[in-house]
């Protein structure tokens, strides 16, 4: 098993040269995501995306609250874990978006099970998702302002 | 003695009556309305305790022993339930037909009522003779759509409205199938007098000779008057309860109450016609007819009970299907074989 | 000319057969459904945020909270994506005692999905009966973890206690029961025509669909794809038990509810056998694991085959004692994400149906 | 046949019927509350040491431990469970190394008062050889319904020694949330 996956990274490594991976993960820029797992769904077999979600690393909070935040705010990483369901094979897929401009191509196109995962890390995160067909908050409500998963995310209220 | 306990209460009801002077047309009505208001009573204090029996029914059935805390046995729970039901506010909703939401649960007890003055529990023991008894009965029976429907419509709110639309179709087209069952009674007998009817079944009862006629009338009772497996009118994991789902307090009461009360209906109704009425069966004339009667009513009582607590609900077009494909064909076959048979026993002189 | 339009009706978030606070907007024409949007939300609590301000082993009972039907599947999922992170070894009969309480729990909600769905098309009894049985396996949790439903059981690198004196043999003794129980259920819901009638050739779900929307457990095995983490990525110790992965065929609710039924035989199967093998291991229930757990800085993805589906940790760590990061991939929440188009066309009363063959659980699908 | 499953279904309930209940009359009889059973806490202030393991290992900082220095031990003076927001987990217990804090089998733990809901295990005043003035003992009354960050930072000010001498000072820091975040 370990070794199909090796071989499907490496076929995948000549045919996008960009990608970095380590043993079961691939990093993609945004701009070869789609047709990355394109290829992946159609190629190799994963036609289950079994988990999307989203992790935040901002930047070190040192230039911030002055006004003039500089370029790097940090990222946000999307993480894709792909699972071929007749070959019992695993990957995963992560690619980084900036948290200034966080907009990455929508896989549901690809994957239908991507629809309300994309949703919910939009409504948590506020990563926007193009091309999504329905892209509304899903868990909070549709008036909640900010991002609550997001590392600055203030909240006020709770218990006393 | 017992046989003739509640005829003997109306014959010194009468005498009393008579001693005092009253004109004997005066007495008649007197006795009718006395009649009319026992039934009231009677048919009021059942549903309250078939309440309570298909609570206890339900629990025995799901492995727990029901309400038990309230009085022994736990017999006044329903009676407490009621009273508070009373005790509380109807609440009316803002856009509800405020005529009609009001109406519905106060007539809703109106045809049971109706329904029982024909009904004759035991020997001697009728408020209303009537020739066309049977009729009577089917046309009452059938109002009870309209109360359901003005309950309905009145709520304005869109669960009570399909239930109630559910009520309509699930009543009319089961209809039918009942009344045509009965028809092969009717052609036995020869007479709509539920008296005669019972008179016939002297010797055997009618469950005997029309069989699927009793099947389809107890299923198409059993839809008529709206329980599981037929409870699409209250659907409660569907359409919250239908008809009543605006109503509260009292309200809500009435139209629980109306529905054992129509179970009572159904059950006398059958009992009448297929299982001999009051007829004490194997020469068991030493238990009164009106015991009797209420024995065979209680066990269909049972039965419905027991289906309710064990089945799961049809779907609506399943029900309507149902009625009309197999209910409606079988009790027309049921009528022309009853026919036919009638014909050969004829003709060979039976 | 008679005209027809539709209307919307909201079904939910009060209502008796959404298992919880949780909204469909319907679009019916007369009781078909046209659009049926789902709104949900309406228990969400923020566990992944609320985890990121918790040390590690205090996350661990807020993992209860989501399926609390089955708890104990819950914690091991996420003791588990932990573990990964760490590379701690789990004890061997920490591992057993793992998968006995695990499918335990997976039994005791599968019981009640059972139940539940019959309450869904009508039948109220079996609702009750199937609590009968819940209540005892129940009583034998309470005895293992002090808890009914919120376990809280599992320990990274273990679990939290050994099972008490006798307490193997009442759950062998249960186990004896239960294949008696099931059929008590077969005869009473699955044989019942009125249930057939009800959920066969209603919400059908092609395999190839159910691929593609992520589905996972039961709903994807009902539409006749054998994929089970416990055969396909043997997890914890699964590979040692022998047992089947029962599938449907048409992918109706039937299916899906009959696959729920089989695979409680499968799990009866599975806990006879690891009572059987624990036996014969002692030995510690808690590997060597510091007090002050700081996984080392990177992430981890564990999933696990809870009772509604794919159980899914994402767990990232800063190199702190508290996650930077936990997701959780919630079955019943991607579940719940087709049923807009599996249930347009469908009567209302078909709805219910599909709902409760989806056996959501609201607490995890808000998370 | 078809109306087979119908009939099986009327027979199983039939014997569920004529066969034995399942119900427990609650308040006379009760079900055997298991040894493990999670139920109202009880504490022995005699073993605490107040090292405030439990209130770290807390999920949800429900306990409020506070403790003065009397001859160079920890004295415990207050120790309050704010139990509406406990949940029951056992982290506490499991943390305890004295066994101080446990669970009883008593489950009954409703209150008609918010104000009776805080579980008060202990509470009382320092011994006093010898008096200890910067010490401030009337804010232990006003404290309960303050922020529980704050709250904490305050105790810190207050007696300074409550996490100093500390093994395992790391976890005190541990369950601290992040001012930011909230509870």
């Amino acid at each position: 098993m370990e070794k199909k996956i090796s071989e499907i990274i490496s076929e995948l490594k000549e045919k996008f040269p960009q990608i970095k991976t380590s043993e079961e993960t691939i990093s993609v820029s945004t701009e070869d995501l789609l047709g990355l797992m394109q290829e992946l769904k159609n190629s190799f077999g994963f036609n289950y995306l079994t988990n999307l979600t989203a992790a935040d690393y901002p930047a070190d909070a040192k230039g911030k609250g002055d006004g003039n935040e500089d370029e790097d705010d940090g990222e946000m990483e999307i993480v894709y874990n792909l699972t071929s369901v007749y070959e019992k094979l695993y990957l995963t897929v992560k690619a980084r978006v900036s948290r200034k401009n966080p907009e990455i191509p929508s896989v549901f196109p690809v994957w239908g099970g991507a629809n309300w995962q994309e949703r919910e890390v939009y409504d948590l995160f506020g990563i926007v998702f193009t091309d999504h067909p329905n892209l509304k908050r899903i868990l909070l409500t549709d008036n909640f302002e900010g991002y609550p998963l997001r590392k600055d995310y203030q909240w006020v209220g709770g218990r006393k | 003695m017992l046989e003739n306990l509640f005829t003997n209460i109306a014959g010194l009801l009468r005498n009393l009556l008579d001693s005092a002077g009253v004109p004997p047309l005066w007495n008649d009505v007197t006795l009718l309305v006395v009649k009319l208001v026992a039934i009231l009573v009677f048919i009021l204090i059942n549903a309250l305790w078939l309440v309570l029996m298909e609570r206890k029914v339900a629990g025995y059935m799901q492995a727990r022993i029901g309400p038990n805390r309230v009085g022994p046995w736990g017999l006044l729970q329903t009676t407490c339930d009621i009273g508070k039901l009373i005790s509380k506010e109807i609440p009316i909703p803002k856009s509800a037909d405020k005529i009609l939401f009001l109406l519905a649960p106060a007539l809703v007890f109106v045809p049971p009522l109706m329904i029982f003055a024909a009904i004759p529990f035991g020997k001697d023991m009728v408020a209303l003779d009537l020739n066309i008894g049977l009729f009577y009965v089917f046309a009452l029976a059938s109002l009870t759509t309209i109360i359901f429907w003005m309950g309905g419509w009145g709520s304005n709110n869109k669960y009570s409205l399909l239930g109630s639309m559910r009520v309509v179709a699930q009543m009319v087209s089961y209809e039918l199938p009942m009344i045509l069952s009965v028809l092969g009674v009717i052609m036995l007998v020869g007479s709509m007098n539920l008296t005669e009817i019972i008179a016939a079944q002297q010797n055997m009862w009618f469950i005997v000779t029309q069989p699927i006629a009793f099947l389809i009338f107890f299923i198409a009772a059993v839809a008529e008057c709206n329980r599981t497996p037929f409870d699409l009118v209250e659907g409660e994991s569907e359409i919250i309860n239908g008809p009543y789902t605006e109503y509260g307090g009292m309200g809500f009461a009435m139209f629980f109450l109306a529905e054992y009360a129509s179970i009572m209906i159904i059950s006398a109704m059958a009992t009448t016609i297929f299982l001999g009425g009051w007829l004490a069966p194997f020469g068991l004339t030493f238990i009164p007819s009106w015991l009797w009667f209420f024995l065979k009513m209680y066990v269909l009582i049972f039965v419905v009970m027991w289906f309710r607590w064990t089945f799961p609900r049809i779907r609506v077009d399943q029900l309507m299907g149902f009625g009309w494909k197999i209910l409606v064909p079988l009790s027309l076959a049921n009528v022309f074989v009853t026919g036919i048979g009638m014909y050969i026993y004829r003709a060979i002189g039976w | 000319m008679l005209r027809t339009e539709t209307y919307t009706m909201n079904f939910g978030p009060q209502h008796p057969a959404t298992h919880g606070v949780f909204q469909v907007v319907l679009t019916l024409d007369g009781e078909k459904i046209v659009k049926a949007e789902p709104v949900c939300g309406y228990l969400h609590r923020g566990i992944e945020k609320l985890a990121e301000s918790r040390t590690y082993q205090q996350v661990i009972p807020y993992t209860d909270r989501m399926d609390y039907l089955a708890s104990m599947l819950q914690n091991w999922g996420y003791v588990m994506a932990v573990e990964k992170l760490m590379g701690l070894e789990v004890p061997e009969r920490a591992e057993y005692l793992r998968v006995i309480s695990g499918e335990l729990s997976r039994l005791a909600s599968h019981v009640l999905a059972t139940g539940v769905y019959a309450l869904d098309v009508g039948g109220f009894t079996g609702f009750l009966l199937c609590f009968r049985e819940r209540e005892r396996m129940m009583d034998l949790l309470e005895e293992l973890t002090g808890s009914r439903m919120t376990f809280s059981y599992a320990r990274f690198g273990g679990v939290a206690d050994d099972a008490p004196e006798g307490w193997l043999e009442k759950l062998d003794k249960l186990m004896d029961d239960m294949p008696g129980y099931i059929d008590e259920y077969d005869g009473l819901i699955t044989g019942n025509e009125i249930f057939q009638a009800r959920t066969k050739q209603v919400g059908g779900l092609s395999p190839e669909t159910a691929i593609d929307y992520s589905l996972s457990g039961p709903v994807l095995r009902g539409s006749g794809i054998n994929y089970d983490l416990r055969k396909a990525k043997p997890y914890s110790i699964y590979d040692r038990f022998d047992f089947e992965v029962p599938v449907g065929k048409n992918g109706d609710c039937f299916d899906r509810y009959f696959c729920r039924v089989r695979e409680m035989r499968q799990s009866v199967r599975i806990i006879k056998q690891a009572i059987e093998q624990i036996k014969e291991i002692d030995g510690p229930i808690k590997g060597k694991v510091p007090k002050a757990l700081k996984p080392p800085k990177g992430d981890a993805y564990a999933e696990i085959e809870s009772s509604k589906g794919i159980l899914g940790f994402y767990v990232v760590s800063d190199g702190t004692n508290k996650p930077h990061r936990v997701h959780v991939r919630r079955p019943s929440f991607i579940n719940l994400g087709y049923l807009d188009e599996m249930s347009r066309g469908w009567l209302i009363a078909d709805l219910v149906a599909i709902l409760g063959s989806i056996d959501i659980v609201l607490g995890e699908v808000d998370c | 046949m078809f109306g087979n499953g119908l009939i099986k279904g009327l027979r199983i309930t039939w014997k569920e019927f004529t066969s034995k209940k399942f119900t427990v009359q609650y308040p006379e009889e009760q079900h055997t509350k298991p040894e493990r059973f999670h139920g109202r806490f009880v504490f022995d202030a005699d073993k605490c040491i107040a090292c405030n393991l439990c209130a770290n290992a807390c999920p949800n900082n429900v306990i409020e431990l506070k403790s003065e220095k009397v001859e160079k031990k920890k004295f415990l003076t207050k120790y309050v469970m704010n139990i509406e927001y406990c949940l029951f987990c056992g982290m506490c217990v499991e943390a305890c190394n004295k066994d101080a804090i446990n669970f009883s089998l008593e489950h009954d733990m409703s209150q008609y008062n918010y104000d009776a809901i805080p579980l008060i295990l202990v509470e009382r005043e320092a011994p006093k050889p010898e008096p200890k003035p910067e010490e401030a003992t009337p804010e232990a009354s006003g404290e309960k319904a303050e922020p529980k960050v704050k709250g904490k930072g305050k105790q810190k000010e207050e007696t300074p020694a409550a996490s100093a001498d500390k093994s395992a000072s790391d976890e005190v820091a541990a369950g601290k949330a992040p001012e930011k975040e909230g509870q």
